[in-house]
């Protein structure tokens, strides 16, 4: 079971991973983008930290309606009002609390379908969605296998970490990268790699 | 990097609060630019914004004839939807309120999920998109907004001050997008503050072409080559998209690090070339307008003009960016 | 060196050129920029001129309210006296013509000719030497021309549409020179396209304190330091040399290289510094408007207003640089 | 004594000269000045050139007259004035042709009385005087002592070039240099070095 605290964990060492890693997402956005995307996140997940320790929420759900109504308020940029969406529209979703490896999967899944919908991309458009996609699927394969909540979040973690490497070779379709065509090709999607460092603090969290 | 800054977090609060200083016909709030005077009653509200680094644009065109509100975000980083809500229902003079949006996904979220939640509030939004350096196909977000916000501001805010209607005031600016293209050229990259160095590095003989407004690197690099060879290219890359025939409205705009007098000698090889394909400059604009922090280099914006479209470029402006005629 | 411009040579005549395209409103004959509509009989013309470089100074102020003519130079060097008696005669309008000089060797020597060897026309002359860091002694060429040109030419300017006699217009200069002082800081030097290379070069971490507009160096070498307390050094040579007190007209003015966003962070602390001794910024101006082609820096000019020196200032001027009122 | 060919062939000389030292005088003129003295001087002596050619002067008056006027025309900044002054300060006092070096001794003197007037430079101030002076005592000197006309302008071209290095250690009280201050002091000034060249070309003309 993923427990309220749980939640709140998360998006601490969400904050912290992204704090540390800033000047590489940084740097991978200045290479095909605008050299903000760091900067932009490490704003607004401290702001979802003060937030939350300010008042703490009585569920997972309100926790994650929190941080993604405060990413959309701070963030700025596509990333905010993306990563908003999917906590917000995970939020709506996860009505149990405690929540279940399944409960959580399919809220997570409904996020990730949101940020397809408001951003039009698809897996393959070298974005965010190519390291969410594939740590969803992993989520859901943990739940048909049965396997525990840890074990599933690091599968998650992984699949996210192998879905933003992939975005290496990818040409992008989507954001500001398309705007440089085949010289996007050859550098990690900032979004993507950003991605994967949630599920990593996820893991990490539930270990 | 050196700047003339007190703190990278604190270069767009600071940049405001002494635009503040220097202007009394504005007034800033948490990072929005309004117009000292307020709304009028019956006019259509003008409201622009996106990440800031792009200074004059836009909080420099806010003032009589041009926008009513300016949205800052951080440097080159969108605003969130609560300023854009806050200014759009500050500025409703009760005639509903236009939103101008650069073509960029960040820029259209937000200003979308605002346009969603604000309340009581008759919102029309005009997407720029006019760079043609990028092809609009499944392929890309679709073109860059650049130059061409300027000509949007200009126009759409003078039809609005003349009480013309929302639909109208959009369908105005709208066709002043459609008719509008743009390409850049830049010889250096820009350092964005909190990044600390150039977002690109360019090698001392080579220009990149093709450039937005964020520092973004371009579709191509070639050797540096004299101001006639490059706005060429620039032309060409504009001609090719949209051939230039009859009366035209022509900028040619400084990315921010590049001397007036360089963009005089763009702008004389510029007229020429319109001269050469048997088109007319009719109105000009030469300076650093549309910048992206202190890059070095210049873009030119093209837009087609009728006698209607004429008047309203002629139409009096003040701001602190662009005026005449008052 | 990387710049917009087709050759060494030719930087100086294209630039003009680009002008005359892009301004019906001025006319160029040998590297003089001139008043389309001509000289006006009964009003005093005013010249004025120098190396160039300094865009928009000075063919940037030619036009109603202004300059009449304007003698570009190569860059950095004074022009020849024979453009300067070409303007002198063209301009004159039957009441004399005011020739506005910075105080630099080479501007003053070649006015000078000038001045002696124009016929059948009343010349006077006004010396603009505004800029703090130089000590006015024995041991000088005196202090430089710098900020308070555009001060001068502007409000001169004014005066002379008003029809006033030579010796009033001269006097009104000579007054408005008097009471402004400058002091500039660097950021980087500046590449002159003849020289191919920075003048100096300045390390990552240090500014140039008292630099002037000719790229020359300054007169001592700093760490880089927040723009509060660079605009707190500016203020302190100009309010050491005459203490703030009152009305004042202040410009924050970018060397070339500048993005407005940083001059407007100056400008805040300028306005902050100010406020701080009991005085009063009763008009401003922020801007690239005396520059030194690329260098990355501003200066500050201070001119304390009275009423008349008000209404002068907020008199209508219609130039490439500088319009409002028309 | 000296003829016309011989002033007309000291300016080809001297264009000669400038041209080779051009970045030279530029790089002195950018240490404390504004980088321009070079480019300057090319620009009025290859005129003068031009002028002498299309034109041929009948006297050794006219080609200096013409040659100051050229100065004065084409060079701008300081330098133009000064050294147009001195040529037609000097076109002025000869009034004898062929020239004898008596002769030539005191209109060179005149001319350089003439840019110490106009530019109210005296020696010690760090300008073009500290090399002029020098070379017009040393031309009087060797009239006194009765010298032939080589020798007195290869000891004023010495007397220049000496005096043109003595500028190095001083401190700049006139033009550009001098609002540098103490920071003007260890560099060699622009127009005392272009200067040297000038007796330099006369010098070895003359040979
Ligand atoms: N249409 C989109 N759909 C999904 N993700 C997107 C889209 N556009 C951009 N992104 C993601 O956003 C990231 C850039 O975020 P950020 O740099 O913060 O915003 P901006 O591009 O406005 O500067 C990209 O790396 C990409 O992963
Ligand atoms: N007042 C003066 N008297 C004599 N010589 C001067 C004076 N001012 C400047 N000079 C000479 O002129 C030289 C600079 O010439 P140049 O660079 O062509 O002109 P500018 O200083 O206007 O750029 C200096 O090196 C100095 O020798
Ligand atoms: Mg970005
Ligand atoms: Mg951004
Ligand atoms: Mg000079
Ligand atoms: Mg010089």
């Amino acid at each position: 079971m993923m427990d309220t605290d749980l939640f709140v964990a998360w998006f601490e060492e969400s904050s912290r991973l992204i704090r540390r890693e800033r000047d590489r997402l940084t740097r991978l956005d200045a290479a095909i983008g605008d050299a903000d995307h760091g900067t932009n996140l490490d704003r607004g997940f401290s702001e979802v930290c003060k937030a939350l320790a300010d008042d703490p929420p009585g569920s997972a759900s309100e926790v994650l309606t929190t941080a993604g109504t405060i990413l959309i308020r701070r963030v700025g940029g596509a990333a905010g009002p993306l990563y908003g969406s999917l906590f917000r529209q995970m939020g709506r979703a996860l009505r149990e609390s405690p929540v279940t490896l399944a409960g959580f999967a399919a809220a997570f899944e409904d996020g990730v379908v949101a940020i397809e919908r408001l951003g039009k991309a698809t897996p393959g458009d070298k974005t965010m969605v190519d390291a969410l996609t594939p740590a969803s699927r992993a989520l859901a394969l943990a739940v048909r296998d049965g396997v525990g909540v840890h074990e599933a979040l690091v599968k998650a973690a992984d699949a996210a970490l192998e879905g933003a490497k992939a975005t290496i070779p990818m040409q992008a379709k989507k954001g500001r990268a398309s705007y440089l065509g085949q010289r996007s090709i050859g550098h990690e999607d900032p979004g993507a790699a950003s991605a994967a460092l949630l599920l990593e603090a996820l893991a990490s969290v539930a270990g | 990097m050196k700047k003339l800054i007190n703190t990278a977090d604190s270069v767009v609060e600071d940049a405001l609060n002494g635009m503040a200083a220097a202007h009394p016909s504005l007034r800033v709030r948490d990072n929005v630019v309004y117009r000292a005077a307020g709304p009028r009653p019956g006019k259509v509200g003008l409201v622009s914004g996106g990440g800031s680094g792009h200074e004059p644009l836009h909080a420099g065109f806010v003032g009589y004839g041009m926008l009513d509100a300016a949205c800052c975000g951080e440097i080159f980083t969108s605003p969130v939807p609560d300023p854009i809500i806050e200014a759009t229902t500050s500025v409703d003079g009760g005639a509903g309120v236009l939103h101008i949006v650069k073509n960029y996904t960040g820029d259209v979220l937000n200003f979308e999920m605002a346009a969603e939640l604000v309340e009581g509030v008759e919102v029309a939004s005009v997407l720029v998109d006019d760079d043609v350096a990028v092809q609009d196909s499944l392929y890309t977000a679709g073109r860059r907004g650049t130059g061409a916000t300027l000509f949007v501001e200009k126009i759409a805010g003078a039809a609005a001050e003349e009480g013309r209607p929302l639909e109208d005031v959009a369908a105005v600016a709208a066709d002043v997008n459609r008719r509008s293209r743009s390409f850049g050229i830049a010889l250096t990259s820009c350092t964005p503050p909190s990044a600390g160095k150039p977002i690109f590095d360019l090698p001392e003989n080579q220009v990149e072409l093709g450039i937005g407004i964020h520092g973004e690197p371009g579709r191509t690099r070639v050797p540096i080559a004299p101001a006639r060879e490059l706005a060429g290219v620039a032309m060409d890359a504009i001609h090719g998209d949209m051939p230039l025939r009859g009366d035209l409205l022509v900028m040619v705009n400084g990315m921010g690090g590049t001397p007036l007098s360089e963009l005089y000698v763009v702008f004389g090889e510029v007229a020429a070339y319109v001269k050469g394909r048997g088109a007319r400059v009719a109105r000009s604009l030469v300076g650093n307008y549309v910048t992206s922090l202190d890059m070095q280099g210049f873009s030119v914006t093209v837009c087609p003009l009728d006698d209607e479209l004429t008047r309203l470029w002629d139409a009096p402006v003040e701001t602190p960016g662009l005026r005449w005629g008052r």
